[in-house]
């Protein structure tokens, strides 16, 4: 065991024991204890394998960032062991080993480690090329990572929105007091840390470290400040959208939290960054850092007997915390006085020694590591800035704050708690003042805002008093080769190699290595990256430069990102009786419909000899009034529209700009200055917004006002050869005399008593057909009205297939189906209706071309001879022997009324004559034949039955 | 059903959900009558885009430039709808079955809508009365503040083809505040 | 024609000029070297900039640089300079999600990516890289019966043209992708899918090094940090001589002059921009298209999934990682910064079709520019302008198309005359209407 | 996400809105050649910097506009907020 007595800032309660597994062994932690800190308590020290030779991996930084710490945890992968708090029960495991992380086979690899070079997988597996798919099998076993469980339940991930005035990213000291002042000052905050409490890196301080933090904490506390701990800022986008994923929540398993941030105030503070030397991925050598969480946090030893390379105060930290926990201290190495590291000795799983630059072997089981830092500048690259180098401080720095966000902390410099602090507050109140001026502009620009008092308030200038630059050696890399990237396998020798290969710019390299592309990205990896690089180059850090640092700042789960799925779908007042009713639904759009209600045929052939009712309520809707919809008619439709008669209704066809079919409908003339305009169901929306942007941008001076009115009524098409005698039972006060209310006509009144009723006939099934439009919270009342009136005219339900069916039967075209995104007018079938009399229409120039081209192909109705044979929809047509394509089937149906399969098609002339015999290849690859007919009718192409 | 009576309206929220009495409600007032008047300029209703005005029963809510929609007892409705000016180019549409309304009331409210919607509930930014348009868990809605004996409250209408669906997403979003259905 | 001036000069050219043949690349020769610690050289030479070629390639990625090893390989013109101004590959073609088909709508859609892809296949081969061609197979699923029909219209049109391509139901959907949920569920139902046999991913940068390395070898110049910053046009109906009826006389870069008979706009992202130095309009706006990437976990998916209705598609990497894309930003930009609600519609739609995979976590997102035209088909060939020549518009498709594209565009320098294969992608279909049908199958084209 | 200054709501998330695109003048189209008219159907300016452009306020005022952003920096040339 290797817990410590306890220490003095301990998180750990010793009175609670948590059970928990390892790779099936039975373990006990403390409540407060890490995986981290659980497992090294009971003297683990190999946590994975490396990705690609499988090297021996302990704890290198013991946070949130260690490469090696990635664990399984029951069906989530790729737990950050170190940042994650040991739950009872919980079961981990290594990933990438096998059989087991302590003896893996897979290691051999390290045996041919000099010829895997970075990006050798380049230039071999390319003769011969048939065994490459086999390599590759095998290249993908050794895919590191942990492992999915496709039964993994979307569980309650949820999110929420948020206009705090400042968001704090970090939560150390000074995110801690940038916070506590700009609430001071009023401000509304939130205050994000990734880590479980409050603190940085004063947790793992003194005495006198934790005191302080504690005191920040409570008045950060105590002024209102909104604080998220285990939560992270992981993106700053566009315009202060600021991305905080919250990882421990009381009811959501984690909650993204979308803020538009008046201002952020970046404080991260500092990550320790790794020394590249001749073993330094050996388990047992590890960062300053890492000590300090082992030895304060969680009283943990993580060694009997250690040396210290340190080059700042914190390695001399960490030896004076070894030596009061009672771990021997064999030498301090002050790098800063000149002394070297060479490499760490030892086998493959341990530490045994290290070799100084004087020659020395000092032996130890834990080698610790202070050379600098990596500023993860990633919030502030996002925001558009480009980080600079600074050889005296050895490390980069934000080069210039936007305005509305500002950082603080060791990102931005040096210095003791309090100046740290006194940087912070001046952050804080700068962050308020600013985030005042932006409310206030808000607020003045916001119509439904309360309306606000005086002018906006200047943005308030920037006067912090800089944090110095505490002088650091340069200190990146030892005479030796060490590893880089060690979630990689990436070398400092791998990285001259491939930079001397002509992969010598820094995206260049990243690319050809691989290095800070894994789980990290970068964040202890990049700067070594940058300076082995400056080596090759013989240049300085600052002349190669970094890469640009990607969101999110840290990995977020795509359960995060989805949150509750929020998918809207929309129903007919008639959906209650179509479910119970046997229903078989249809998902199109938004909407769910009928497709059918077990038979699609008997729904047709019921309909052709009695009469059918069904539920088009999808179908779009607009109302519109004013003296000049005409006008608008005549604008956006091919056809002609000024004589449109009170109580009459027009087909029409409407054209985007290129000529092609945009949508179809009927308009109908309900009174003077009031019109109804149908359009397709999966084309309302767009039809909307296409007349709304003729009316606001083209025709402002149009007197008129559309509105939508789609779902306002219950649409219901009441079809069939006794439609007249079933609609007649429901209405009183409307004469449905042919000849009082014919074909193409539109009538006002009651049905089954709901007033405010329009009733059309029109014929998209081709039999006689009432279109009822009834007001919506009577539409089921009406629908069963009409199924107990008919009772005795065998009226029954029918569905969108049936519908289409009989549509197809009839001819008549669907858009988007039998037309596509080329298909103009006349290509149609309809350049009967384009009038270029009208001096303008919507693509009326296109049209005019398009008339003269006697190339474009045409929709036909296409029989196949065998009466049999049904072609798929998108079966081709084709020069007859030949593999040239001259069409295509673009909707066929085996016809219930005429017992044979019937179709459309587009063909292109001279093929669309009538009686051409055309060659369809059936999706089996046989070739039949089909003849082309003189109308799209293959039903009742004289109209009587619509008409009647 | 006799031919000529007038059939009760059927609102399309037609799930049965167990009343409850609790802080945070919602409650389905789809019977209100709805009317859309739009006009070039203000036809007497004294409130501007973005705001909204109590007239006797009905509730005037500037909803978009040159629309302003109406909510209340069909009466009273009709009352404040036949005093319109008719003056210039006015139109008026009747869309109380086109749409569904809910009204979300309690201390709560507003933390429920920031989960299902991007606006800023805050006072400053969405005072009593303010009138917004916005997406509500994708649909786009219709929004009034309209606070009920000093409690927050919202009126939220949409679609009248979406009311359920929206209707169960905000119980959902409001299933952690201890929402229930509250009586219409 | 002054193309074919220029060429009989780069054949005197090259045929002075001593080439060096650069070691190959081998198992054999990776042993050698391991062995004996020999390093491998520069994978192409660093030089100083010259003030005349006889083709100047604005653009070094694929594009641009698959067309100057076709120029020197097929044509023997190595008097040409790769020019980009920043690094090889570091836009569309270091960007994308390396997935490529030729599963297309229409007939000169097949038949051009066809031959893409027929490059791809010996790739690895003729340039003596491994590009790792992982031939894994391309679903593209269908929510909707129309999607169906669209999936069964590509799969005929395929099939005549000896593509390999079927309309499969779900349950061989399941066998193939075991992650995806084909259960009848109400929303997105999986009603089939269009499955390409030889549709799969490529390492993206090895295409890259590989056509730099073969052109370098051949004698082009390949020159980074170099920024075109105009192109010199005489003789044009535009302002400064440049426009329709003008002809190319060279560049301006950051580093200098340069005269050239010939220029060829390989960008993506700012290829109006280019063209615009020309006097030339090209019908594009520019997007970005983001994708993103996971963190690696063990291989469960084995095929490349598209939907297009979610407007999503998924690749699993060797690596592990999964590579998500989805389709262009709302709005015209050229800015590069990803997007919040990319990666929140993406998780969305990913755990819509696989909803096992919520604790799998987005590793880096990032984005690319898109050329993106109204048919969905990209400009190749000639322009208004003697002498400058555009392989631009390639939208979101763009990677999958680049060799058959060099190679083309190769021959088109070379001869003067516009190949067959690119015919129906001449920048004067838009004068004369006659657009590409494709449209109607690249809502997301991936 | 982007923030659009709605001239009637004020600033707003550009989910809010549909993008229409480049604000360009309709030719005459009884007169219009085809050049000219294709040109308006397929030529833009695409430029890097400032682009005059239309939205449509789809989830809230439904009102359409011009607006100038630029292309690189995706600022609005009114302030924007914050």
């Amino acid at each position: 065991m290797t817990r410590l007595a306890p220490q003095p800032g301990e998180v750990v309660d010793r009175t609670r024991p948590v059970a928990f597994t390892w790779n099936g062994r039975a373990m006990t932690g403390l409540a407060g204890d890490t995986i981290a800190s659980a497992l090294t308590a009971n003297g683990v020290r190999v946590v994975s394998r490396s990705m690609k030779y499988h090297r021996p991996r302990g704890y290198l930084t013991n946070d949130y960032w260690d490469p090696n710490g990635l664990v399984q945890v029951g069906d989530d992968p790729n737990v950050r062991s170190a940042h994650r708090l040991l739950e009872a029960g919980m079961a981990v495991e290594a990933q990438n080993a096998w059989p087991s992380v302590d003896h893996d086979l897979k290691a051999a690899n390290g045996l041919v480690g000099r010829f895997l070079s970075a990006g050798f997988y380049y230039k071999t597996f390319i003769r011969p090329q048939r065994l490459w798919p086999a390599y590759e099998r095998v290249l993908s076993t050794y895919a590191p990572g942990g492992r999915i469980d496709l039964d993994t339940p979307h569980r309650y991930y949820d999110k929420r929105y948020a206009h705090p005035d400042v968001v704090v990213a970090g939560g150390g000291p000074a995110g801690m007091a940038a916070a506590l002042a700009a609430a001071e000052a009023g401000a509304g905050v939130t205050l994000v840390e990734h880590d479980h409490r409050l603190g940085g890196h004063l947790r793992w301080g003194s005495d006198a470290d934790r005191a302080a933090a504690n005191e920040l904490a409570a008045a950060v506390e105590q002024a209102g400040v909104e604080v998220l701990v285990d939560s992270t800022v992981t993106g700053r986008y566009q315009d202060n959208w600021v991305a905080i994923v919250q990882r421990s929540h009381p009811v959501a398993v984690e909650r993204l939290i979308k803020a538009r941030a008046k201002v952020l105030v970046v404080a991260p503070g500092l990550i320790e960054r790794p020394y590249v030397f001749a073993g330094n991925d050996k388990p047992g050598v590890m960062l300053s850092g890492a000590v300090r969480r082992f030895l304060n946090l969680h009283s943990v030893r993580p060694g009997e007997r250690a040396v210290v390379f340190t080059a700042n105060g914190d390695g001399d930290a960490a030896a004076a915390d070894l030596d009061r926990a009672g771990v021997e201290v064999a030498e301090v190495v002050d790098a800063g006085a000149g002394q070297e590291l060479i490499r760490a000795l030892g086998g493959a799983k341990s530490v045994d020694g290290a070799q100084l630059g004087d020659g020395r072997r000092i032996s130890c089981d834990l080698l610790v590591v202070a050379v600098g830092w990596t500023a993860p500048t990633s919030l502030l690259n996002m925001a558009g800035d480009r980080p600079r180098y600074d050889p005296t401080a050895a490390r980069f720095f934000p080069n210039a704050e936007l305005d509305t966000v500002l950082a603080t902390g060791g990102l931005v410099g040096d210095g003791s708690l309090d100046e740290l602090v006194d940087h912070g507050r001046a952050t804080g109140e700068l962050a308020a003042r600013r985030a005042a001026s932006v409310a206030h502009r808000l607020q003045a620009h916001t119509a439904r805002a309360r309306p606000v008092e005086g002018d906006e308030p200047e943005l308030a200038p920037d006067q912090r008093p800089p944090l110095g630059r505490d002088p650091h050696p340069e200190l990146f890399r030892s005479s030796t080769h060490g590893m880089v990237d060690f979630s990689e396998d990436v070398t400092s020798k791998d990285l001259l190699a491939a930079a001397a290969e002509g992969y010598d710019s820094i995206e260049l390299l990243k690319r050809y290595t691989t290095a800070t592309m894994g789980p990290s990205q970068g964040k202890l990896e990049t700067v070594n990256t940058v300076a082995v690089l400056a080596e090759a180059r013989g240049e300085t850090i600052e002349e190669v430069g970094t890469t640009v640092w990607r969101p999110p700042y840290a990995p977020i789960t795509l359960g995060a990102l989805a949150g509750r799925v929020f998918e809207p779908v929309r129903v007919s007042s008639i959906q209650p009786w179509h479910e119970a009713n046997g229903v078989v639904p249809i998902v199109a759009g938004a909407w769910i419909r009928p497709e059918h209600y077990g038979d699609p045929a008997a729904e047709v052939r019921n309909c052709r000899t009695n009469v059918g009712i069904t539920d088009v309520t999808p179908l779009g809707k607009l109302d519109l009034r004013g003296p000049d919809v005409p006008r608008l008619l005549e604008q956006l439709y091919v056809n002609r529209w000024s004589k449109l008669a009170v109580g009459a209704v027009r087909y029409g066809v409407m054209c985007a700009e290129d000529g092609v079919i945009l949508d179809d409908g009927v308009t109908g003339r309900l009174g003077d200055e009031h019109y109804l305009m149908t359009t397709t169901s999966s084309g309302a929306a767009t039809v909307w917004e296409w007349v709304e942007n003729w009316l606001q941008t083209e025709h402002p001076e149009w007197r008129m006002h559309v509105t939508p009115v789609t779902t306002a009524f219950t649409s219901i098409n009441v079809a069939g050869p006794r439609s007249r005698e079933l609609v007649r039972r429901l209405v009183s006060d409307v004469d449905l005399d042919p000849d009082a209310f014919g074909y193409m006509q539109v009538r006002t009144g009651r049905v089954a008593g709901v007033g405010g009723s329009f009733m059309w006939r029109i014929g998209f099934t081709g039999e006689l057909s009432y279109e009822l439009h009834v007001p919506a919270g009577h539409g089921l009342h009406v629908w069963e009205a009409l199924l107990a009136a008919g009772a005795d005219l065998g009226v029954a339900p029918f569905g969108l297939e049936a519908q289409r069916i009989m549509r197809l039967e009839k001819g008549h075209f669907i858009v988007g189906q039998d037309t596509d995104g080329l298909t103009k007018a006349p290509a149609a079938g309809v350049a009967g209706l384009v009038r270029l009399d009208k001096p303008d229409f919507a693509g009326r120039p296109e049209l005019a071309w398009a008339l003269d081209d006697p190339t474009a192909p045409r929709l036909v109705a296409i029989q196949p001879i065998d009466p049999a044979e049904v072609p798929e929809e998108a079966c081709q047509i084709v020069r007859e022997g030949t593999n040239e394509i001259i069409g295509r089937i673009t909707s066929s149906r085996l016809s219930p009324t005429l017992g044979r399969g019937v179709c459309l098609g587009q063909v292109e002339p001279p093929a669309d004559e009538p009686g051409t015999e055309l060659t369809v290849v059936m999706t089996d690859g046989r070739r039949v034949t089909a003849r082309v007919r003189a109308h799209h009718a293959h039903v009742d192409p004289e109209g009587v039955r619509l008409r009647g | 059903m006799e031919r000529g009576q007038v059939p009760t309206f059927e609102s399309p929220v037609v799930k049965q959900y167990p009343a409850g009495v609790g802080p945070l409600t919602l409650a389905d007032l789809s019977h209100l009558a709805k009317l859309s008047v739009r006009a070039d300029d203000d036809p007497g209703f004294g409130v501007g885009f973005g705001a909204s005005r109590t007239d006797g029963g009905v509730l005037v809510c500037g909803q978009r430039p040159g629309e302003w929609v109406l909510l209340g007892s069909p009466a009273e409705v009709a009352r404040v709808s036949d005093g319109i000016a008719r003056s210039g180019h006015v139109s008026v549409i009747d869309l109380t079955h086109g749409r569904a309304v809910f009204r979300l009331t309690g201390t709560d409210a507003s933390a429920v809508l920031e989960k299902v919607c991007s606006l800023d509930w805050s006072d400053p930014m969405t005072p009593d009365g303010a009138v917004a348009s916005a997406s509500v868990a994708k649909v786009v809605c219709d929004l009034v503040r309209h606070d009920v004996d000093g409690r927050h409250s919202y009126l939220i209408s949409c679609d009248r083809s979406f009311g359920q669906y929206l209707f169960d997403a905000i119980l959902d979003a409001g299933a952690e505040l201890d929402i229930v259905v509250g009586a219409p | 024609m002054s193309l074919l001036r220029s060429v009989s000069s780069a054949w005197a050219a090259a045929s002075n000029r001593a080439s060096s043949r650069p070691p190959r690349y081998s198992a054999a020769g990776l042993l050698v070297r391991g062995a004996r610690n020999r390093p491998w050289p520069r994978v192409w030479r660093e030089l100083p900039l010259r003030d005349r070629y006889d083709v100047v390639i604005v653009g070094g990625g694929i594009h641009g640089l698959a067309a100057a090893y076709y120029l020197a390989t097929n044509h023997g013109i190595t008097e040409v300079a790769v020019l980009d101004k920043g690094y090889l590959g570091g836009g569309g073609s270091g960007r994308n999600t390396a997935i490529i088909r030729s599963n297309y709508l229409t007939p000169e859609g097949v038949a051009f990516y066809d031959r893409s892809l027929s490059l791809y296949r010996t790739m690895a081969v003729d340039l003596n890289i491994n590009v790792m061609f992982s031939e894994r197979g391309h679903l593209t699923l269908a929510h909707t019966d129309a999607a169906v029909r669209t999936m069964r219209w590509r799969a005929e049109v395929n099939k005549l043209q000896g593509v390999d391509s079927s309309v499969i139901g779900p349950d061989e959907i399941k066998a193939r992708a075991p992650s995806l949920d084909t259960s009848s569920r109400p929303r997105y139902p999986i009603l089939g899918a269009l499955y390409h046999p030889p549709g799969g991913i490529v390492r993206h940068d090895a295409v890259v090094w590989g056509y730099a390395r073969g052109a370098d070898h051949r004698g082009v110049e390949l020159h980074q940090g170099t920024e075109v910053t105009d192109i010199v046009v005489e003789g044009g109906d535009g302002t400064g001589g440049k426009g329709p009826g003008g002809r190319v006389t060279g560049v301006r870069t950051t580093r200098g002059d340069i005269s050239a008979p010939v220029v060829l706009n390989c960008t993506a992202g700012w290829a109006t921009l280019v063209a615009d130095m020309a006097g030339v309009r090209l019908p594009i706006t520019t997007r970005p298209l983001q994708a993103a990437v996971t963190e690696p976990v063990k291989m469960f998916l084995p095929t490349v999934v598209v939907s297009g209705s979610l407007h999503v598609y998924v690749s699993q990497t060797d690596r592990g990682e999964l590579v998500f894309g989805a389709s262009v930003d709302p709005y015209n930009t050229y800015s590069m910064r990803g997007s919040l609600e990319f990666t929140e519609e993406l998780a969305e739609h990913v755990l819509e079709l696989m909803p096992g995979l919520s604790r799998l976590r987005l590793l880096r997102q990032w984005s690319g520019l898109c050329d993106m035209t109204p048919d969905y088909s990209p400009v190749m060939g000639f322009t208004p302008v003697e002498g400058f020549l555009c392989d631009v518009g390639w939208g979101t498709y763009g990677f999958k198309a680049g060799p058959v594209s060099g190679e083309q565009m190769a021959e088109a320098v070379a001869t003067g005359r516009t190949p067959k294969l690119i015919e129906a992608f001449s920048l004067s279909r838009f004068e004369s209407g006659r657009l590409v049908g494709e449209k109607g199958a690249a809502a997301v084209g991936h | 996400m982007l923030l659009v200054p709605c001239p009637h709501c004020g600033p707003r998330n550009s989910a809010d809105l549909h993008y229409v695109g480049e604000s360009r003048p309709r030719p005459d189209p009884a007169v219009a050649s085809p050049e000219e008219w294709r040109a308006y159907l397929y030529l833009q300016a695409n430029p890097a910097g400032w682009l005059r452009e239309t939205w449509y306020c789809r989830a809230g005022c439904r009102q359409y506009f011009v607006l100038e952003r630029n292309t690189e920096t995706n600022r609005f040339r009114q302030p924007p907020v914050p």
